[in-house]
């Protein structure tokens, strides 16, 4: 290309880059007067970025690569560089990044349309998505760290954005600090890559001419930070916590985008990863998404079910890029962003629609046992719901499905032959494969079709907050990537190699599996009925081993501090035993030293007394003594 | 003893009575006697001296202590006065301003 | 031009004209100290705009100071010696700055004026000149010269504990001036100036001190010396004191039990030149005097300087954790964030000196700025115990937002500049096995706990103070928004923190020769001893 | 013969003129006493062969200082009744003082040489001689007396005119 073109993707490039971070300057500093101008503000500016990376994301197309490069610093003679690397996964995550940013910023004007804070939680989404947005184009690891935590504290600030919300709050912090723990992870990861490859450049092929050794330790350091960012065992207890926050924030941040951040990353920092570390991913993916799919079954808040579905499908995906399907992950990646940000927004419009009603009852809106009947009060959302749960299911003619069978065909493929470890993770795939319908559609049968539970007028949710859901609900349908519904043959080949044939036996098995399974959810909650049942947040006791850490950070911290009061004790024991000394010898001066001089000072004393009697003021007197003491003085001199 | 000798000892004696008397009146002028006659003792004494030596060094010494005299008591008068007026009294008892207050 | 006497003596000179203006013009001190800080941020600039990148002691001032002979003990020599370099440069800058910013925040202060602001002048010139000084003796003349209306400050205009507060600062601090005042006599009787042949003139001069050439054969300090004290020679144990007289003032667990107290005590401009600039000079003390002069036992005694960096990081941030008083947690981070400094400079590896420098500056900024911000709570309710508020965000909104960004520098979020210090001490750490074996790795893994931990008291102390229903124990006052002046004060350094962190490279200009150098210096002169 | 015996005279005079001065309690007699006295010790400069300054002392001190002192008497005391006495005080620590000194004194002179020097007699004229030398080697002294006496004038007069002015409001 020529140079008037690069230059020309480059200002688009930091026109996605830098619309966001308009939209998020201008939210923050408008008055509180105007705060209805912020939501309208951001998603222009939203729109504006989408559409250009939309034009970006053909511009780059499939088998081009671009990259930009400034010097940022130099440490040890060693260049830093901004540096910036678009291919056709990132453009294409910068696409679904600002498209789902776009769509929840258009939801949102409607969902939080009663917030008092609505500038700051706009800003605060802008903000999040400028994050998001960097850390996809960036290419040097150090900015995709600075970007990566900028992520976590904008999604800090929005789960705890309802201020007064106790939960909200704790949620906010607990997942900032498990997070961090990744964090740290990345850092040592990153701090190891610098320090044997002198470079962060991801595209710089001497970042892993390393000793193995070290290039496997920053391998398991990096995908620390990806099992807390993108919610994996053992880390992911902290979001169904927060789910506190606001819908549309768990819609963009806990489902479509941070999450899959790092997904994301796994794929970016591919060639990192050796065989080791491979295996560990893969497994931690097998763990994970068996312990969501479990978790989901047996929830009834409808955010924390989806959450649990989110950590499930992570899982897939990361175990899918730990075993040999990167490409099928990275797909199931970008469609779970639709459907997964289509089933929240969902939720969230039933949500809004039933706490516009129950405003004054007791009634918990997100319990599911409390709906129910839905299915004609909220038309729309109906539809929209059951396309992205479809699309969940992975069921035929969804984009899910076409992802899903990608895995399953990549993973049977990788799983080989012969009976080995792999097999275990393959088949938690198909097992997972076959609990997801199990649970979507209990979610489902709950809401939509069941008896209606209590009476209410519920009224459709405004047209602004449909428009998204119809959005996401045809987004989620499988043309939009794959030209033939039943196999992945996409029009733009975003992994840059070729497809493997499919496996007719896989579909055919895939496809009977997940329709099995979605009849059996209908069958097996038609009966049940839930009324007794205990609310119950499966945490496989990863709670109770985080808590138990903190508490033995809070012991130490008590006993380090005691330790102080003992230093400040020695110092004060010291102190005493010289004070003490101190004044025993200030005894001593005072009776023995001083009394000697005391006793001159007093003997000059008196003789001062008696000199002073003389001084009575009268000139004569004073004339006598001193002819006495002349007297005295030639008797001295003299004699 | 000599006439010399004789007019020593009574310069001494004068000079001794003259402080006695500065140190015991308490009239003002009367003390200012007593310096005068100190003055004259020492003016007696010079003027051995001179009767002594060649020369006229102790005339011309106690000449000008004579003149110096003059001055001390005409502006000692003036003091008096001037203090009588201030103290209405020219006894030195009362007039104790240089003592120390306490 | 001279521009680093005019910066230091400036405040000198105005204190005792100050000391001629009556004290019932009371509010004219402000405004004299605040025209010396602005005359100073103009010196300063003019100092930047002369000093070139390549590194080096630039606009150096040199002139003979004290010049007594001895007769056989040789001729005592003294210089005024200031010059600047990329170490001293970016401390500097920082004095200035925060100097400025902590007279703005003096602006209200009403308990004898005079006394104050003249003591203020004082420490003023007395922090510049020890930052400029390249002079031993000199150096510490200014260095002493910073405790006295150190003391008085906070013994007079501080808190309720202020004397107890006082003395304890005092003595500790006094105690290290006199480890180092050892090591000055030592070195004294041990160098001599390089031109004279037939006479022992013995300098102060920091860099002959540097120089192996200048030490008097069979001295107290001589390479060779096979005296040994105990288990060491007199060179390891002469770096061992002034290794300990500067981490007193850094401060670095166990001697850092004056600091809290301290910062409790102090009000609040002094509590932001105590933490901004004056624990500084514990870092720039081993930087500049320890290490250059004593490098063969810089390098064997690295492990215990990282190992107690690697101790106050850890143990300071839980003490933070425990802590019930907001500026007590935030004197402990101060020692947390220290240690990443004691930590980058025992590395000894370019990232890990630049990363120090750069630390040392960044911490500058952004704990004054979180002193400020205890301070704007004490000076509304006289309160500053943490459990005792709840949900101040929804009264104090734009207060709450300078809390959570001054957090947030404070426990290394990238794009402030806390986190580029911490990064490149990482960096350097994590190095020093492979480059030089003079740390293990596990110090630098360790001290990654140190963010962890960081995280957590501050965004514990968000979630208790600043979140949930707004509620205060035992407070009456009302809880008024920042005013003009707070804010004033606030947002300079806010920027200053957000600049630094998204551009290093203003500052690492001026850092990277001087680390560059540095370390070369290290290693070139410290192996020649190395059999 | 006779000058000594007119010497003896004098000195006797002049003892009991002391003594009346410091026994008697009336100013007045005080001062008629040291008239006395001076007049006495003018006589003994006469017989020193101090002529000038025998004349000298009786114009100036009998002439002038002892006419002042009477006018300072009459205008600090009331003439009439008897407050021409003054009274006296301290005269135990004032007669050790002085007699102490007078011993100390006799016993000075006795050990030192004065008394042992010869009598030369001044020979020539010497109001003459007095003169000469007040104008030859005396003359930086003689010219500073008399801007003292102009100053001394001066002062008395001041301050006994200030006097008189304050005394008259």
């Amino acid at each position: 290309m020529t140079t008037a073109a690069n230059s020309y993707i480059l200002w688009l490039t930091l026109a996605v880059l830098g619309l966001p971070l308009m939209a998020s300057l201008s939210c923050f500093s408008i008055k509180q007067k105007v705060g209805w101008l912020a939501p309208l503000l951001s998603s222009i500016l939203l729109l504006i970025a989408s559409i250009l990376a939309s034009i970006l994301f053909f511009q780059i197309g499939s088998e081009y690569e671009v990259s930009f490069s400034w010097v940022w610093f130099n440490l040890n003679q060693k260049e830093i560089a901004l540096s910036i690397l678009l291919d056709s996964k990132a453009s294409i995550m910068m696409l679904i990044v600002t498209i789902v940013s776009f769509l929840v910023h258009v939801y949102s004007i409607g969902y939080m349309a009663e917030d008092y804070h609505q500038a700051r939680y706009f800003g605060m989404l802008a903000f999040f998505t400028f994050a998001m947005i960097g850390l996809v184009m960036g290419s040097n690891l150090l900015i995709i760290f600075i970007f990566w935590e900028l992520v976590g504290v904008s999604s800090y600030r929005l789960i705890a954005h309802d201020q007064e919300k106790e939960t909200a709050i704790k949620a906010a912090t607990k997942a900032f600090l498990l997070n961090k723990i990744g964090d740290i992870g990345f850092l040592i990861g990153l701090i190891i890559l610098w320090s044997w490859s002198g470079t962060l450049e991801v595209a710089d092929p001497n970042l892993i001419s390393i000793p193995p050794f070290w290039l496997a330790t920053a391998g398991v350091c990096m995908f620390i930070g990806v099992i807390s960012k993108s919610a994996q065992f053992p880390l992911f207890n902290w979001l169904p916590d927060a789910m506190e926050g606001p819908t549309p924030v768990s819609a963009l941040i806990h489902a479509a985008t941070m999450v899959a951040a790092g997904a994301y990353l796994l794929v970016r920092i591919a060639i990192l990863f050796t065989e080791d570390v491979l295996i560990l991913i893969a497994i931690t993916g097998a763990i994970t998404t068996l312990a969501g799919a479990v978790g989901a079954l047996f929830q009834f808040d409808i955010k924390k079910i989806l959450a649990y579905s989110t950590i499930s499908q992570l899982g897939l995906i990361v175990m899918a890029m730990g075993g040999g399907a990167v490409q099928g992950g990275y797909f199931h990646l970008l469609h779970h962003a639709f459907f997964k940000a289509g089933l929240f927004l969902g939720a969230g419009a039933i949500i809004h629609a039933l706490h516009q009603v129950n405003q004054q009852s007791n009634m918990d809106v997100q319990d599911i046992r409390n709906m129910g009947g839905l299915r004609k009060k909220l038309p729309i959302t109906f539809i929209s719901f059951m396309i992205c749960a479809a699309a969940l299911s992975g069921i035929p003619f969804t984009s899910g499905y076409v992802s899903k069978e990608f895995i399953l065909t990549q993973m049977t493929m990788w799983a080989g032959n012969e009976f080995s470890w792999r097999w275990i993770v393959m088949s938690c795939t198909w097992a997972v494969t076959f609990l997801t319908p199990i649970y979507t559609f209990r979610l489902v049968w709950f809401i939509f079709y069941r008896k209606p539970q209590h009476e209410h007028n519920i009224e459709e949710v405004p047209i602004i907050m449909r428009i998204p859901l119809i959005v996401l609900a045809v987004g989620s349908l499988a043309m939009l990537s794959s030209l033939s519904p039943f196999h992945i043959s996409s029009v733009i080949n975003v992994l840059q190699q070729s497809y493997p044939s499919t496996n007719t036996i896989i579909s055919f098995v895939s496809i009977a599996l997940i329709l099995i399974s979605s009849a059996a959810a209908f069958y097996i909650y038609k009966n049940q009925d839930a009324k007794n049942q205990k609310l119950v947040t499966p945490q496989y006791y990863l709670d109770a081993v985080s808590n138990y850490f903190s508490l033995l950070t809070l012991k130490l911290s008590e006993a380090t501090r005691w330790f102080d009061k003992r230093i400040d004790f020695l110092i004060h024991g010291i102190s005493y035993f010289q004070i003490t000394v101190a004044h025993i010898t200030g005894w001593a001066d005072r009776y023995l030293v001083d009394g000697v001089v005391d006793g001159i000072a007093y003997s000059a004393k008196g003789v001062g007394a008696v000199t002073r009697s003389l001084a009575n003021g009268k000139i004569q007197s004073y004339l006598l003594w001193a002819m006495a003491g002349l007297v005295i003085f030639i008797v001295w001199i003299l004699y | 003893m000599s006439k010399q000798e004789l007019l020593f000892f009574f310069s001494a004696f004068l000079f001794c009575s003259g402080l006695l008397i500065a140190v015991t009146k308490k009239n003002a002028i009367v003390v200012l006697m007593g310096i005068e006659l100190m003055l004259n003792a020492a003016n007696l004494n010079l003027a051995l001296f001179n009767f002594q030596k060649r020369g006229m060094d102790g005339q011309l010494l106690a000449l000008f202590i004579i003149i110096v005299a003059v001055c001390e008591a005409a502006v000692g008068i003036a003091i008096i006065l001037k203090s009588y007026h201030f103290y209405h009294s020219s006894v030195l008892d009362q007039i104790s301003d240089l003592k120390e207050k306490n | 031009m001279h521009l680093l006497s005019l910066l230091i003596f400036i405040p000198f000179g105005t204190a005792l004209l100050a000391l001629l203006v009556p004290s019932r013009y009371g509010n004219s001190f402000r405004a004299i100290t605040l025209g010396v800080n602005i005359a100073q941020v103009i010196i300063l600039l003019l100092v930047l705009s002369h000093y070139k990148y390549e590194g080096g002691f630039q606009l150096i001032e040199k002139i003979p100071w004290i010049s007594i002979d001895l007769g056989a003990w040789g001729v005592l020599q003294s210089e005024y010696f200031v010059a600047l370099d990329g170490l001293s440069l970016p401390m500097v800058a920082l004095s200035v700055f925060i100097l400025l910013i902590a007279t703005l925040s003096s602006w209200t202060l009403e308990q004898n004026r005079k006394g104050y602001f003249v003591l203020l002048l004082t420490l003023n010139g007395a922090i510049l000149g020890s930052f400029c000084a390249l002079d031993f003796l000199l150096f510490y003349v200014f260095f002493e010269f910073m405790l006295l209306p150190m003391y008085f400050l906070i013994g007079i205009w501080g808190g309720t504990k202020r004397e107890y507060a006082s003395i304890k600062f005092f003595l500790y601090t006094l105690l290290g001036s006199i480890l180092i005042l050892i090591v000055i006599v030592a070195l004294y009787i041990s160098i001599k100036t390089p031109d004279t042949s037939d006479r022992i003139v013995h300098t102060f001069n920091v860099l002959h001190m540097q120089d192996f050439n200048n030490l008097i054969p069979d001295s107290l300090l001589a390479l060779d010396s096979i005296k040994l004290v105990g288990v060491f020679s007199f060179r390891y144990w002469a770096f061992l004191l002034l290794f300990i007289g500067f981490i007193i003032k850094l401060p670095a667990v166990p001697f850092h039990t004056w600091l809290p107290d301290a910062h409790v005590e102090a009000p609040t401009p002094i509590s932001v030149i105590l933490a901004a600039l004056l624990l500084k000079f514990g870092g720039y003390g081993l930087l500049r005097f320890a290490y250059p002069i004593f490098p063969d036992a810089a390098i064997h005694f690295s492990w215990l300087v990282g190992l107690i960096g690697l101790i106050s990081i850890i143990y300071g941030a839980l003490n933070a954790l425990s802590s019930k008083d907001l500026k007590r947690l935030i004197a402990y981070s101060s020692v947390s964030h220290m240690g990443f400094v004691l930590l980058g400079i025992a590395s000894a590896t370019v990232e890990g000196i630049t990363g120090a420098v750069y630390q040392m500056f960044s911490h500058g900024i952004i704990s004054a700025m979180l002193f400020l911000i205890a301070g704007v709570l004490y000076d509304r309710t006289g309160d500053r115990m943490i459990g005792n508020y709840s949900g101040l965000s929804s009264k104090m909104r734009s207060y709450a937002a300078f809390v959570l960004i001054a957090f947030f520098a404070s426990m290394g979020l990238p794009g402030f500049a806390g986190f580029m210090g911490e990064v490149m001490i990482f960096f350097g750490a994590f190095q020093s096995s492979s480059v030089n074996g003079l740390l293990p790795v596990w110090m630098a893994i360790a001290a990654t706990l140190g963010l962890l931990l960081g995280a957590a008291y501050y965004l514990w102390t968000i979630q208790r103070m600043f979140y949930g229903p707004f509620s205060t124990k035992n407070v009456t006052a009302d809880l008024t928004d920042l005013n003009r002046r707070e804010f004033s004060m606030l947002l300079p350094l806010a920027l200053a923190a957000l600049i630094f962190g998204i551009l290093p490279q203003l500052l690492l200009n001026y850092i990277n020769p001087f680390a560059g150098d540095f370390v070369n210096n290290l290693f070139q002169r410290g192996n020649l001893l190395t059999p | 013969m006779m000058q000594e015996v007119i010497l003896y005279l004098f000195i006797g005079f002049s003892i009991m003129s002391v003594l009346v001065i410091l026994l008697n309690r009336n100013v007045f007699y005080s001062a008629l006493a040291l008239l006395t006295c001076l007049i006495s010790l003018s006589g003994i400069y006469g017989l020193l062969q101090a002529e000038f300054l025998a004349v000298t002392q009786l114009l100036i001190y009998a002439g002038g200082v002892l006419v002042l002192m009477i006018f300072g008497i009459m205008l600090t005391n009331r003439i009439a009744g008897k407050s021409f006495e003054s009274k006296s005080h301290n005269w135990i620590p004032g007669i050790l003082v002085t007699t102490s000194l007078l011993v100390v004194l006799v016993i000075t002179f006795q050990n030192s040489s004065i008394k042992a020097t010869q009598n030369e007699l001044n020979t020539g004229n010497h109001i003459r001689n007095v003169g000469i030398e007040l104008m030859s080697t005396y003359a930086a002294p003689f010219e500073v007396s008399g801007v003292l006496l102009l100053v001394c004038l001066i002062g008395a007069a001041l301050t006994a005119s200030s006097f008189k002015k304050s005394s008259h409001e």
